[in-house]
């Protein structure tokens, strides 16, 4: 309970510029070192770039780069920490496996230089899948197997810092939310932050804490994930996400003896999705709604399989094409809502107007199922 | 005077071993500090290291042997260190054969460093590999055809040298008579059926050597899909 | 120069450890083998046969090679070494005088043993062969030798095109021996060694070719050097050296 | 008009085995050489080994393979037809630039081999946005700019056949949107048969007329993708997939007037979803709407947000723990509804029933917009 | 007699620069093959293409002037061929200065090979390129450097050639008498200016040279991001 502790969590403190022909990166940010922080953005807005500086691989960097107080690149001091004193992970987006050694030598590349062997190696093992295909060579391995072999190698040296790069794009969906639940069990027990980047927000939403969004090369967005998403809301006609609320409940009930989980909204309201085995030991439930599955009705609706009524107050309507997304405020929380502008004009909606957010059961989506 | 011929040979191996491993241990850095390097001096040092390759063996013992004579500083040196005299000794044709054999061994490790690239060794340095764990654990496995290459051709280069070693080995039975000088003296003394039969059995034993060397190398080639293999070998865990 | 001074307090006593070393030009060292059994049988002295070409002895000597005594195959070089002060006084002595032959290996020229010199002669000027191998006349002394003997004949200027020069008279006779090129001049010994017929050329047609042995002044071994000098030129090994095919020596000119 | 042009579109005929250690791919299949049919299946199912099968590349092949009539390989009569005669193209997973070229070098590679040469460079450049890449060494592309670059290279060479092994999948949203768009006009255009593997049903329920699923090395499922998607929503609880219903509609009015495009779904029934430009130019819209986004009524909705509201009869009732997926017969076409297995209690549904779907526009979603 | 060097010289440049030719023609298929070879004599073929290096380059001509005296079948067949008797002439040290210099062509090509794998082949076979296409466009491009080693090993071990030119050349002014020969000829004739003035010429002629060829090779270097690089080089669009 010393000062410091109280004070703040650790960060990675970044000041960087990068300038190549065609391309500039710039970077003042303090990222907390804590849970994942997702990276999101564009092809070619400086993703990888900025995960390869940090971890010491892109040279012609300027400026400083701190990690928990410890200097890892000043130009002006000239420190420059190697890559390999570094301790940060990353797992490239092409998997670059040794090509010389089995996906066992590989992952053993990895253990023997580890420092701290928290991890069980079987169990890591396990949770990629990867138990099978041990003796192979990397040669023969599919794409998929490729990156869950890349995943495992750099989980397996418990760096201080794992930078994630696509790490999951050539998986399928049943693997892909397999291994997002290792790496959040894996990053709460080893306390291990991390960064990761993804163009599916519906990755990043269910994982991550804080969200840094690129545009060309700069910080066009950053903080806490829900806020940044909502943000994205409104970032105009060129959406580059898909509209939605994006939530952190605290689960009320497990199932409400109808195979429905409830949410916590507030005191007074409730949000219910399907119940899922998962849910059952967690106290909190990250999920989102995407505004195109939200409808308004003016009256409560009756008789109808929609499980989710919430009474809210519109709080801003923008017109987007033929489009309208509205802010609705139901309690403290605001809903994002994407209705035809013909409905708009049938239901001539207004701003302050008391209305009725619909939404079904399966329309609150978890991506770790 | 068969004895002769297997003192030679012993004298020969002993060389030639003792060559080459000095030749990985100076040429493994140099090839390397080469093909990472990117001054313009490179070319010049590239040159440098390629010129014993340019003038006639004999006519490059003729150099060494004058810097070898306890009259001039290289001779003087080793003398004053060692208190034996350089030319005409056994250091001396391995020293000979060292600047003579170093071209074959650093050119090929430094154009199999070059088209290594980094991107392994990026991840390796991430997963915490130094730069010399980096070089043993990544470099070394995946350029081993080429170390093989280049020991093998500074290996041989030196069994089969004589111009050198002749001009400053002075020919001593036991000491720095090799076989190619042997052999050389064979011809000269008309001992045709020595001779025969003594570059019959250098043949083959290189051969066999050689063979034996490749044989090694085998297992890596080939491990590619595609285009080239005819049939994919499976091999259970060959890295273990 | 330096060279002289270096070790010398220590060459007058003889390391008997090590065996008598004797550098010889490479065409002699087929006769000094036979000669050496019985130099140890006389004297119990053990002797190593270094055998090369007399101008990288010459170099090698020069720069401190640990040979005892030096069989040239020429007179130069021991003149040289000597004068540079890298012999024993008074030890440079001619041992052999090299006599040079017409070999051929065609089968037409088979019997050359029956042939004339001014048959031969004759039939070299009508039918100049394509090519005719001698020594380099510029460094080897059988070359200048056969030089100096084709310039006799007459032959010099039209067979100065034809030459194939070895590095010295061994390459010319290996040239010849494999029927890479027909005719040349050799080394008579070469062809007495190897049983083989030639024609031999009068020494009045080329200077002598002297060849000439000194006792390296830093050997360590210089009493066993100077005894094998003596046997060497004793009456017996002068007669065995003779009998392979060398000129008898000349007292006269020492 | 002659029997052969009437009696059937040209096919690739597949009868191949392809042995591993521990995996086997055995595949007996006629595809036609029909637009693009998608390739889908779990990771390591064998999508690659197939491309790399037809491409020629995987040697140690037993069977034979019929492009349009022509064998390219037949193991039995020892035909084997090279790589590079067989005019079958082929993107692969890792883009496989050749790094002495710029980006120019590359896409001339293909252009200076390619027989026909219909198609425009500068198009193809344009459209893959690689105008300012053009000078760049490959070394200096993200991920996202790779792929751009091999799919360009792949087209540019216009085979007679064209494979992609999951083509996008370093892509953000709005990148794969356009090259998609891109690669069905270039079908279009050349007439150019694709097989496209991806991991994104989207993807493929968006371009695909035909479906390949794959399961361990063998077919688990082939025919028109529509069908092919509705059957795999019965797959079981295992869902490989989001439930769906899967739509090829005509355009009957492009704007209703409220920013609305009408599809005819039968005689009666019209299907409202949000205009969009690109619906101008077309008669047909394929579209999907997935089974959580449609709702239960059993009377007729009134003052809600909701446009679509169809009516129809339960046919069939899928209890899937605490989901039941419902398929519900309106005119001529299956819907797929899922709703929780306590709203379907709470209506007390039951098979033969009369019931109300209702979804919103938004919810009716073409991945091409 | 500085003419008779100059002579020397160019019958040098000849020599090495068509035993250059030849060796790049004969080697590169040769490697090629070794490289997608599996089959098990891959080894002892790659024994045979190395053992003139363990020849004493002596007793190789000794060989090689039984072979070529047009006594013996290739001399013989060679002599009907071309009218032309093999042993001493132009033809006949290019033959045996081509076999001799074999290894350090083929054996770093074949390394290059093997290590540049078969993945940006197969993207070139798909794009309709043929064998010898993606030969050119694809393999000789990428392993530029390892030709560029292959070429200068071979040239500056031909041009450094000695005792196997000396034996089957016979030392013919104009035809056979190359530059190693005239500058250990003025060794053995005590002409030691004239040896120091000429290795110096040779010396700084092949630095040139070779500095040049290296050169020529830099924009390559050091392309890859990361790890090794100082500074990346940036160059506007150096491959059109
Ligand atoms: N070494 C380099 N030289 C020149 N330009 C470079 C270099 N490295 C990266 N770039 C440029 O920097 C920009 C950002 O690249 P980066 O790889 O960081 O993108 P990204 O956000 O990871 O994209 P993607 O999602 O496609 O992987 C690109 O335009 C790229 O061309
Ligand atoms: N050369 C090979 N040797 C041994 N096994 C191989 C070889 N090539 C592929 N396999 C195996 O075949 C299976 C299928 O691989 P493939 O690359 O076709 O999968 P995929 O469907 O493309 O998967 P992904 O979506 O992950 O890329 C994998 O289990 C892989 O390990
Ligand atoms: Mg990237
Ligand atoms: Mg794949």
């Amino acid at each position: 309970m010393t000062d410091t502790l109280l004070n703040k969590t650790p960060q990675l403190d970044l000041n960087i510029t990068i300038s190549y022909q065609q391309f500039d990166l710039a970077i003042v940010l303090p990222i907390p070192l804590k849970g994942i922080t997702g990276v999101f953005g564009h092809s070619a807005s400086g993703k990888s770039t900025l995960l390869r500086a940090i971890s010491g691989l892109e040279t012609p960097l300027k400026g400083d780069i701190t990690l928990a107080g410890k200097s890892l690149v000043n130009t002006e001091k000239n420190i420059y920490l190697k890559p390999e004193n570094r301790q940060v992970g990353l797992v490239f987006q092409n998997s670059r496996l040794f090509p010389h050694l089995t996906v066992l030598g590989n992952l053993e590349y990895a253990v023997k230089r580890c420092k701290n062997r928290q991890l069980s190696f079987d169990k890591v093992v396990e949770l990629t899948e990867l138990t099978p295909l041990l003796s192979h060579q990397v040669r023969e391995l599919s794409g998929g197997q490729q990156q869950r072999v890349a995943l495992a190698r750099a989980i397996l040296a418990e760096p201080k810092l794992l930078l994630l790069d696509e790490p999951l794009s050539a998986l399928d969906q049943h693997s892909k939310t397999k291994l997002l639940k290792m790496m959040l069990n894996i990053q709460k027990q080893l306390d291990l932050p991390m960064l990761y980047v993804s163009h599916s927000l519906d990755e990043l939403q269910q994982v991550c804490d804080t969200l840094l969004v690129l545009e060309k090369g700069e910080v066009l967005n950053f903080g806490n994930i829900h806020q940044v998403i909502h943000q994205l809301n409104n970032y105009g006609d060129n959406a580059i996400i898909h509209q939605q609320t994006s939530l952190d409940l605290p689960i009320k009930t497990f199932d409400n003896g109808h195979g429905l989980t409830a949410l916590a909204l507030n005191a007074q309201q409730d949000i219910f999705l399907l119940s899922d085995k998962a849910f059952e030991q967690q106290n909190q439930l990250r999920c989102f709604i995407l505004a195109s599955d939200i409808s308004i009705t003016l009256t409560e609706p009756v008789s109808s399989s929609i499980v989710n009524h919430l009474f809210g107050v519109i709080k801003q309507i923008d017109n987007q094409e033929n489009n309208v997304l509205l802010t609705v405020h139901c309690g403290s929380q605001d809903f994002f809502v994407t209705i035809s502008a013909f409905s708009q004009q049938k239901l001539s909606l207004t701003i302050r107007q008391q209305v009725y957010l619909q939404f079904k059961a399966g329309a609150v989506r978890t991506f770790i199922h | 005077m068969i004895n002769s011929d297997l003192q030679a040979l012993i004298t020969t191996l002993e060389m030639a071993t003792l060559t080459t491993i000095i030749l990985l241990i100076i040429g493994t850095p140099l090839a390397w500090y080469l093909a990472k390097m990117t001054s313009r001096f490179k070319v010049i040092i590239e040159a440098v290291v390629a010129l014993p390759l340019v003038l006639p063996p004999t006519v490059l013992g003729f150099y060494l042997l004058i810097a070898f004579s306890p009259e001039h500083l290289p001779g003087k040196l080793w003398q004053q260190a060692t208190g034996q005299q350089l030319a005409f000794s056994f250091s001396a044709i391995v020293i000979g054969s060292v600047l003579y054999s170093l071209p074959f061994v650093v050119q090929p490790l430094q154009k199999a460093f070059e088209q290594l690239g980094d991107t392994l060794l990026e991840a390796g340095a991430l997963l915490g590999a130094g730069p010399i764990d980096r070089f043993f654990s990544i470099v070394l496995p995946l350029t081993k055809a080429s170390f093989i290459t280049a020991a093998s051709l500074g290996f041989a280069h030196t069994v089969g040298e004589f111009g050198v070693i002749l001009m400053i080995g002075g020919n001593i039975p036991g000491e720095t008579r090799v076989l190619s000088i042997a052999l050389f003296d064979h011809v000269e003394a008309f001992d045709y059926a020595r001779a025969h039969l003594l570059s019959i059995c250098l043949l083959l034993g290189s051969m066999v050597l050689l063979a034996a060397i490749y044989w090694l190398n085998l297992p890596k080639i080939n491990k590619a899909k595609g285009l080239s293999s005819q049939a994919n070998r499976k091999e259970g865990n060959p890295d273990d | 120069s330096q060279a002289k001074e270096i070790n010398v307090n220590e060459s007058n006593s003889d390391d008997n450890s090590k065996p008598l070393r004797i550098a010889v030009a490479a065409n002699f060292s087929p006769v000094l083998k036979v000669l050496l059994t019985d130099f140890r049988n006389k004297t119990g002295i053990n002797s190593q046969i270094i055998s090369g070409a007399s101008g990288a002895m010459f170099l090698q000597i020069k720069h401190g090679a640990p040979y005892d005594i030096f069989l040239s195959a020429d007179r130069l070089r021991p003149t040289q070494l000597e004068q540079a002060g890298y012999a024993i006084k008074n030890s440079r002595k001619t041992y052999a005088i090299g006599q040079l032959a017409f070999y051929s290996s065609s089968k037409s020229l088979h019997s050359t043993e029956q042939l004339s010199i001014a048959q031969l002669s004759n039939s070299l000027l009508n039918n100049p062969p394509k090519r005719f191998a001698i020594a380099n006349p510029d460094i080897a002394p059988y070359g200048k030798a056969a030089k100096e003997a084709l310039s006799h004949l007459g032959l010099w200027q039209s067979y100065k095109t034809r030459l194939i020069k070895g590095i010295n008279i061994g390459q010319t006779f290996t040239q010849i021996r494999t029927k890479a090129v027909t005719n040349g001049l050799v080394a008579y010994s070469q062809l007495v060694l190897n049983n083989l017929p030639g024609l031999l050329i009068p020494s009045s047609y080329h200077q002598p070719i002297e060849q000439q042995l000194i006792i390296i002044r830093t050997s360590k071994r210089q009493e066993a050097a100077q005894q094998f000098s003596d046997f060497l030129l004793s009456a017996q090994s002068q007669a065995t050296i003779v009998s392979y095919g060398y000129a008898k020596i000349n007292r006269t000119n020492g």
